[in-house]
């Protein structure tokens, strides 16, 4: 705390444009990519750009880079608790059913690809609507 | 570690000016700063809401006393047990420890004149205290038979009262999150010269983990509780499965919050029943820093095994097998916590005051707490045990043997630094056994109950069960015959109570050594410097120059080892 | 007659349920006796004698740190391998399992055969063979379980999940549900009836040839009528059932009507279209579509006879 | 000064935490559904308009840059400045509010509700009425009415240091409601960095 303004670190006003203008370039990509069909790597590539993003605001519009370190911990534990959040979350939800004791799909669903076999005709665009989900 | 601290003229002189005394108008205390202030303000809120609670407590069991219909039928019994729930876990125990223990205490055992935002601290109160009216309403709106657990779809179909419960569980939780948010703050930028993260009392590492977790876990809850509402009025189908959304969900949100609640719940009572073994066996804590990080491990681990209480919800193998061995992790830090505390009386000066008593009953009653959750958390059992009786037993054992307890004697131990007063040794003493007894009489029979099959939430049961209800029934009067007493204690403490000294048990930390009985309105009279631990009786000894010719130098009990 | 924990183990997976608690239990035992033993011999050799007494610092023993980290370690991993190949054999069932479809509503449940044969409020299975009950719930969760056969299994709307088991003895035993569903969810209780396997083949041909208000008496019970209707003439949550019938009754609107057959059926097919006066709306709905209408007839048969 | 500054901030990202485990059960939501539906958040995706959103988040990131240029002033003790960029990010919050709304009214008329009302019709979102589109737009309602309201109070707390600023409240020595502000508001923007992918684009 003995820097110049009162121990404020001043984040100078070229950075400042240059992030908003990465942050602009980046929009612009993954709005791009998502036209892209690039099958399963649609949605991490544009996670990993949110990402990007995030870190970009945090580190420079939010200051950490310059911040005390408690600070930067702060965030790092939040990620770690959201992840924690999903991932025990999806242990279940994206398992459910691993043993014989629990269907994996909802009975609507099943009935609703009983109706679907049973009727061939409507097969088609049921299936194109909403292929077997719950898997 | 040899020089001194010069005691402040303060502790001794008689100068009436004190927190409690200086301004005695009604605004100065409903909109007061001072954070012991605000600690009393719980205080009596808390106890009101524990008290309303308990007398639902007691009427649940009387209702169980016989088979079939006792006093009330079964949708009065539904609701009186919800509510039981609900004010205990959401408005009693969340908040009791830190809300008026942590305001109380925790500041002055860091030498600081308050918390970082008192502002914030009175607005927490009011904030709670908002969620208290709501719960009224819910109550007066009528028909809250969900249990404190929310479970959907039947939360979703309920009448309107739900909205006002839920809406009231989110608002409580806001107090809970600015009141971490404002503890973690305070711990990290307001600790007197000297006090090190190694010189903290073990309450405040205790408040610490407890305040990272409310401030992790609350929002869930908050989210929860509004996904709840817009379920009820919007229908919006995330977690009612008529709907398409999956009520499973819904326990992996509630428990993300409601499990780590319980360390919310629980830590707290083991940094109380740190400070309590040191300070009446005159003993170093022992495993100091083993003690104040599995804090820290328990707070982390407690986010890791929420799916333990879903065993048998139909959720993934997968889940229910990494739930479960992390759950056993947890028993470590806290066994080592335990063993840690029974090593502190070893070869130290046992004193058997009031609220050892209640240190040396949470340990009896919190080993069996623990061990009964570790029971708990094996996969194979679990499936006969999960929502039985058995399960109504372990976490009284541990809320109330634990949490409860251990509030208790904290409130003992602080009570002449609180009110300046002390309170009747004997009257305390018998009550602290009463209490003892009548807890396991109530709920051991319950551990015997479970194993036998007896489901929870139950109104009427099988006959075969009859003679087990009744002995816990009879135990819950015994129990609340000793908590009467421990309020009548304090009452004629107030009335009668002989003054108390600034220090009268000979503790080494801030509170104890640098202020009167009660503080003056900023705690300390000059800013305190700290130069030996919490625990450190020997520095004490040499400071306050009594009691140094008996001190046998540490050298010399090194040597011995 | 079962221990003074457990009760009496009645499928093949009790035994196995049972040593698993005891190694749990016996664990639990050991150490608890430790842990109070050293805090009461501590407590009483270390009691404070002289008021001013400092006693010596005690360093931390690192060694027996360590040890109260790795020792409960090593004891609940094997634990946990116990309690994970229990949990395994008793989520996955053999694939021989004779399969009993169950429907959970409030406050009963309906079971039904691979033959058509359906029952409300009994489970008749076979002795010696494993069985597999295929449950889903009509309104909200519940949860299948039975003390003795140590299984238990959530019921979910919308979602089958299932529990199986090989009853071991000739007898009956409680079914609970132990998942909180409203009013009447102590009043949610079953029977299942375990028979030599020529009995059960016997009872699953044969029909009721008990009269019809006997067979109504018995819907009454096992569908939890009884937890919210008495027959003795006092309120328990809806009103009594005790000369229900040809009454004349006032409902919340004021109108009134006389408690007739078709007033009855419709009673209990829409329980909220006509309220009588003073009583809450609370009814299921579920049974409108869980009873069979020869039920009701029987149900309505059983009725009539509480004068 | 310096302590209580630091503490304020501490206390300000803390409750930037607790923001984020709100919003984190809103995305557990999203991902939930989203693995047991893929095809079906694959195809609602299109149903919102990208160039709305994308919009959207151009105006956002403008006021997020515009707010740290406001800090970034007041630290030079440059009050006009200050004032001008807080002004600048107002109106970019309420152009978000205004395509926001654009946006809500247009679903609403079409029938596209979230849950159980949902019933949409209209030749853009007639082909949509399949099954788990109402849980993508109760998603979608919730999380963007959740971020929506973040904005709101956003606006409030800027208009607010904006008046505080012109009378002369704040300098280089003093700006710790300004510093406050901005974090809360960059908060509000990386959310939508996020929101907009998922719900929009993918």
């Amino acid at each position: 705390m003995d820097h110049a303004s009162h121990g404020h670190h001043i984040t100078p006003k070229s950075l400042l444009i240059k992030v908003f203008g990465s942050l602009i370039l980046l929009t612009i990509l993954t709005v791009a990519v998502s036209r892209v069909h690039l099958g399963a790597l649609n949605v991490p590539v544009a996670i990993a750009i949110a990402v990007v993003k995030m870190m970009l605001v945090v580190t420079v519009f939010m200051a950490v880079k310059w911040d005390n370190k408690v600070n930067a911990l702060v965030i790092g534990l939040s990620a770690l608790f959201v992840s924690i959040f999903l991932i025990f979350t999806l242990f279940d939800t994206a398992y459910r059913g691993d043993l014989s004791n629990v269907d994996r799909v909802p009975i609507s669903d099943q009935q609703r690809q009983q109706s679907a076999e049973m009727a061939p005709a409507d097969a088609g665009a049921a299936a194109s609507e909403m292929p077997a989900s719950g898997h | 570690m040899s020089e001194t601290v010069a005691v402040p003229a303060s502790i001794d002189t008689s100068v009436p000016k004190n927190y409690l005394n200086h301004d005695k108008s009604i605004k100065s205390w409903l909109l007061t700063l001072d954070h012991k202030r605000i600690a009393l303000l719980y205080l009596v809120t808390i106890s009101i809401v524990f008290l309303v609670a308990g007398v639902l407590a007691l009427l649940v069991r009387a209702e169980l006393f016989t088979a079939g219909e006792t006093l009330m039928k079964p949708d009065t019994y539904n609701q009186f047990f919800s509510l039981h729930g609900i004010l205990m876990v959401f408005l009693f125990i969340v908040p009791s420890v830190p809300a008026i223990m942590g305001n109380f205490v925790m500041p002055m055992q860091l030498g600081a004149i308050d918390v970082a935002f008192p502002r914030l601290n009175l607005a927490s109160y009011y904030i709670y205290l908002i969620g208290g009216v709501l719960v009224v309403t819910a109550i007066l709106a009528g028909n809250i038979d969900t249990g404190w657990t929310f479970y959907t779809p039947y939360s979703a179909r309920l009448g309107s009262s739900v909205i006002f419960m839920t809406l009231a569980v989110f608002i409580a939780g806001f107090s809970s999150i600015l009141t971490g948010l404002n503890f973690i703050v305070t711990i990290h930028k307001m600790r007197a010269p000297g006090l090190t993260w190694n010189r903290l009392p073990l309450f405040v590492w205790s408040i610490y983990a407890t305040s990272i977790v409310q401030v992790l876990a609350t929002p869930v809850i908050g989210i929860t509780m509004l996904l709840l509402l817009l379920e009820k009025t919007l229908q919006i189908g995330i977690f009612d499965p008529a709907l398409g959304g999956d009520p499973i969900l819904f326990q992996h949100f509630f428990w993300f919050y409601s499990h780590p609640a319980v360390y919310i719940m629980i830590l707290p009572a083991f940094g109380i029943i740190s400070d309590l073994m040191g300070v009446f066996s005159r003993h170093e804590v022992q495993g100091y820093k083993f003690v104040a990080l599995s804090s820290v491990a328990i707070a982390f681990l407690g986010f890791l095994v929420w799916g333990h209480h879903m065993f048998v919800s139909g959720q993934s193998a997968i889940s229910s097998i990494v739930f479960s061995l992390i759950t056993y992790l947890i028993g470590i830090p806290t066994g080592v916590k335990v063993l840690n505390w029974v090593g502190t009386m070893y070869r130290g000066s046992v004193s058997f005051k009031t609220p050892m008593l209640y240190a040396l009953s949470f340990l009896f009653l919190f080993t069996i707490g623990g061990l009964t959750g570790v029971a708990l958390g094996v996969l194979g059992l679990d499936i006969h045990l999960h929502d039985t009786y058995f399960v109504v037993a372990h976490f009284h054992y541990v809320m109330m043997g634990g949490t409860v307890i251990a509030a208790i004697g904290g409130l003992h131990y602080w009570w002449p630094k609180i009110t300046g007063k002390m309170y009747n040794e004997t009257m305390g003493s018998i009550a602290a056994v009463l209490i003892f007894i009548g807890f396991n009489v109530t709920f051991f029979t319950q551990f015997v109950l479970g194993t036998k099959g007896m489901p929870r939430r139950y109104y009427d049961y099988q006959i075969q069960y009859e003679a087990l209800h009744q002995i816990s029934t009879v135990g819950s009067w015994i129990l609340a015959s000793g908590l009467f007493l421990v309020l009548f204690t304090f009452i004629h403490s107030l009335m009668k109570g002989k003054k108390a000294g600034s220090n009268p048990w000979g503790a080494a930390t801030l509170e104890w050594t640098h202020t009167a009985s009660p503080p003056s309105p900023h705690n300390f009279d000059e800013q305190p410097i700290v130069t030996h631990g919490p625990y450190d009786y020997h520095a004490l000894a040499r400071v306050s120059g009594d009691g140094a010719a008996q001190t046998s130098e540490p050298e010399l009990s090194e040597s011995r080892h | 007659m079962g221990t003074f924990w457990m009760p009496e183990g009645a499928s093949t997976m009790s035994g196995e349920v049972d040593s698993l608690f005891y190694l749990v239990y016996w664990i639990s035992v050991v150490i608890f006796i430790g842990v109070v033993a050293a805090m009461a011999y501590f407590a009483i050799k270390y009691r404070r004698t002289r008021e001013s007494y400092v006693p010596p610092i005690v360093h931390e023993n690192r060694f027996l740190e360590a040890a109260m980290i790795f020792i409960p370690l090593i004891l609940t991993m094997v634990v946990f391998t116990f309690g994970f190949k229990t949990y395994l054999k008793m989520n996955i069932a053999p694939p021989t399992a004779y399969t009993i479809e169950a429907v959970a509503s409030q406050w009963k449940w309906d079971f039904t055969y691979p033959n058509g044969k359906q029952v409300t409020g009994e489970l008749h299975v076979p002795e010696g063979k494993p069985v597999k009950v295929h449950s889903t719930s009509m309104d909200v969760l519940h949860s299948f379980f039975i003390p003795q056969f140590r299984v238990k299994q959530d019921v979910v709307p919308n979602r089958y999940s299932s529990v199986w088991f090989q009853a071991t003895k000739v007898d009956s035993f409680d079914v609970f549900c132990t998942e909180y569903c409203g009013t009447s969810h102590s009043g949610m209780l079953a029977k299942v009836i375990v028979h030599k396997p020529e009995d059960f083949e016997a009872w699953l041909n044969a029909g009721d040839d008990r009269p019809l208000d006997v067979q109504g008496e018995s819907l009454f019970k096992a569908n939890s009528c009884n937890t919210c209707h008495s027959i003795d003439g006092s309120r328990i949550v809806g009103p009594t059932f005790k000369g229900l019938f040809g009454s004349s009754r006032t409902f919340a609107d004021g109108t009134t009507r006389t408690a007739d057959e078709d007033y009855l059926r419709q009673s209990i097919m829409q329980p909220g279209s006509e309220i009588v006066e003073s009583y809450p709306n609370v009814m299921p709905a579920s049974y409108g579509t869980t009873l069979r209408p020869d039920d009701v007839t029987k149900i309505i048969e059983y009725i009539k006879t509480l004068k | 000064m310096d302590q209580q500054f630091d503490a304020s901030k501490m206390g300000m990202w803390i409750f930037l935490v607790t923001e984020v485990l709100l919003f984190s059960g809103m995305f557990v939501a999203y991902t939930v559904y989203r693995v047991w539906h893929p095809e079906t958040f694959d195809l609602l995706s299109g149903a919102l308009d990208w160039r709305l959103g994308g919009f959207n988040t151009l105006v956002l990131l403008g006021s997020s840059f515009t707010v740290a240029m406001s800090i970034h002033s007041i630290q030079k003790s440059d009050k006009k400045a200050t004032v001008m960029y807080l002004v600048i990010t107002l109106i970019c919050a309420a152009a978000f509010m205004v395509v926001k709304y654009i946006e809500y009214t247009t679903k609403f008329e079409h029938g596209v509700f979230p849950g159980a009302h949902f019933a949409p019709h209209g030749e853009h979102y007639a082909p949509f009425d399949v099954p788990y589109a109402p849980q993508f737009f109760s998603i979608y309602f919730v999380m963007t009415g959740i971020h929506g309201v973040h904005v709101l109070v956003g606006m409030g707390v800027i208009a607010w240091i904006a008046i505080r600023t012109a009378k002369g409240h704040f300098d280089s020595q003093y700006y710790t409601p300004i510093e406050l502000t901005g974090l809360y508001w960059h908060l509000v923007d990386i959310i939508w960095i996020f929101l907009f992918p998922l719900l929009y684009l993918i």
